[in-house]
């Protein structure tokens, strides 16, 4: 696909045409957790569940060890990876820190102080350094 | 005649829900914010409108990436919270106004609109929060619903520029519907926040606050912030945004600010609320 | 670069795909219809289009009053045909095209039509009996496809001014493809016809014609041609013909009529049937 | 609702958002019968299958009756109402007929003749002469 003026934000998956085809089934897969008979099953046997969704077994992987940016990388969306942060009881802060690979104590920490910000945030170039 | 008399601006943060569900509003982390809320919970009580549009987005619960629509237009009689993953939030049904909202979608799509019409759809915190953020825990909620879903979830998201006519159109079509009813419109979501990636946890108090301030004093530049503006400056999510300038354009030019509450952090969020009141 | 290098205006009559499907086109009563689709498919066969836009309306199939969008753009990477109720039409799946069709939606929406994307869509007769129309039987169609469809079936449909501009605005973003694609698009539904109610079986070959003439002669009087006059001048849905304004929007205004066929009656349609080229 | 420019045509039923909520139900079971399962339910019982959408009752002896007109008049639109046709087997001629209120044969005849004419039905007023 062409290049896109946003692809120079650093740490961030714009979930566009791309991202959707690539991840398609496994944001599928996370949408099936709004049912609490899937959210049974998908406790009861993992693998089992994932394999009912033609995920590739890389999507499948990363679900299976909760790596939240692996997901995003394979074409995830926030709004339905976070079903599966839901799942396991976690809240957004737990979901952010694991993403930004801080603790969970210093990613509230860092919030209390107002948030993360956008001074040296802004381009790949500023993280590059 | 039916009209637009005010139009409230509100973040729509799931945790929010939460800590109004479980009685945490009194809590340290939790006070700041909720001592904001007590103005506009007296405004809305004593506006009483009679119907709320909400824009707000849908977050994956009654849409899925089968079908993405840009505008959805609720016109059914009646809306259930949606089970988004910890089961329904424990609220009251949203009722619908299907008159009011059969009249919008027919007069927004001859007016070249291209709305989608939906009579199906569980809400899910996105337009069930902004209503207990303005109307705590009631045992019914206090005014009819027109549920106007927008999508933000996948790039690309219409426009502000968009959203704002839509918005001039919706306040068209409100004065043309032959019954005498107060209309308050909310825009929900943002303010700034990055939920994904590396960069999570992105806030920027500087663009929410110039924000706040130019839905009276400079509509036109909010109007033409581009996407990638909004996901590089406010954060990826921060571009919920697009769904308060829908809320602005269906307000006079010389709508007043007559409330605004600004709070760092609820949840990953800066969480802002607005009330802008039309002339009388 | 892609290209639009023509359009195909045609009626999507239901009985014409049956009469394929059971070697009938060569009885009495289908005989003159299909004699006069021999060379459009000649001329299929010889432009050998890259992709084809269809646009087409659903007809309860793939879309339920549940939720209706106005506009709707394929994105899949296949699309089977739907079962209408008589079990699926025994016709070669149909392929997409992601990348040029989600080339269309982003540009589309950032170019402010608010395009519902959809990722799952069975297909039926209204796209695939023009391919039939066009293509006869083969084993597999000889082109991909994106499939746009128009709602026609809940009032209001989309305006023919609005389609005839997003007809322009395709036109613009398949030019922003970065690869060679020659692309015909499809106008399909119409021409007159009444399917409902006491009137049913109306169809109005002046007002036919006259349309057909206009599409190269006075493109400007079609598209302002309002709904109330195509629901009593050419049968309640004789309104589908707003889907050959989005055909015509998006070729160029020098574009020339290469065919046409006109036959009445096919089933309850008067059925029609032209070719327009852009210059080369 | 409001009076539309489109109410002084004859014998046209235009689906808008009144006839959307009168008729909603009524719809959506014609498009259930898409599924071939659903076919096979409404055939084996047809009152049965119709209980378990939440019509009114004029609507469902409107359906057992195979009263077409009725139909649009609860809030049909043809293009559902039609899947009951086809379920029956019928053409879009013979729904045609029974519409219009004359025999397929004649209804056959006109449309050989170049269809109903659209002068004399063009306004309701014309018709009451
Ligand atoms: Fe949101
Ligand atoms: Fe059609």
């Amino acid at each position: 696909m062409s290049k896109k003026d946003y692809d120079d934000i650093p740490g961030t998956y714009v979930f566009d045409g791309t991202q959707n085809r690539k991840g398609y089934h496994l944001n599928m897969f996370c949408m099936s957790l709004n049912k609490a008979e899937n959210r049974e099953q998908f406790a009861a046997d993992p693998e089992g569940y994932l394999m009912t969704f033609p995920m590739t077994d890389e999507q499948r992987k990363a679900v299976l060890d909760r790596d939240w940016l692996g997901m995003l990388r394979l074409g995830g969306n926030i709004y339905y990876t976070f079903k599966i942060a839901i799942f396991d009881g976690m809240t957004m802060q737990d979901a952010g820190a694991a993403m930004s690979q801080v603790t969970v104590e210093d990613f509230k920490k860092m919030l209390l102080d107002g948030g993360r910000p956008v001074e040296g945030n802004r381009y790949k170039s500023e993280w590059e350094k | 005649m039916a009209k637009i008399i005010a139009g409230v601006g509100t973040s729509h943060i799931p945790s929010v829900g939460a800590a109004i569900d479980n009685g945490n509003t009194q809590q340290e982390y939790w006070k700041p914010l909720f001592d904001g809320y007590g103005p506009a919970r007296k405004w809305m009580e004593e506006t009483k409108p009679d119907v709320a549009i909400i824009v707000f987005n849908d977050h994956a619960s009654a849409f899925s990436l089968e079908l993405i629509p840009t505008f959805a237009i609720g016109v059914a009689e009646k809306f259930q919270p949606a089970d988004e993953g910890y089961g329904p939030r424990q609220v009251p049904v949203v009722n619908g106004h299907p008159e009011l909202a059969w009249h919008l979608a027919e007069s927004l799509i001859l007016d070249e609109f291209d709305m989608t019409i939906v009579n199906e759809m569980p809400v899910d915190h996105g337009l069930t929060v902004p209503l207990s953020v303005m109307c705590d825990q009631p045992r019914e909620w206090p005014c009819k619903v027109i549920p106007l879903a927008v999508n933000v979830v996948q790039y690309p998201q219409p426009t502000g520029k968009r959203c704002y006519n839509l918005g001039q159109a919706i306040a068209k079509a409100v004065e043309s519907f032959d019954e005498d009813l107060n209309v308050v419109i909310f825009g929900t979501g943002g303010m700034s926040h990055q939920l994904q990636g590396e960069r999570a946890g992105l806030i920027n108090a500087d663009f929410d606050t110039a924000f706040l301030d130019d839905l009276t004093a400079d509509v036109d530049r909010l109007v033409k912030i581009p996407h990638t503006e909004y996901l590089r400056e406010a954060g990826s999510e921060g571009i919920e945004l697009i769904m308060w300038l829908l809320m602005r354009g269906a307000l006079g030019e010389e709508a007043k600010e007559i409330y605004r509450h600004y709070h760092v952090p609820a949840s990953n969020t800066g969480a802002g609320l607005i009330i802008l009141e039309n002339e009388k």
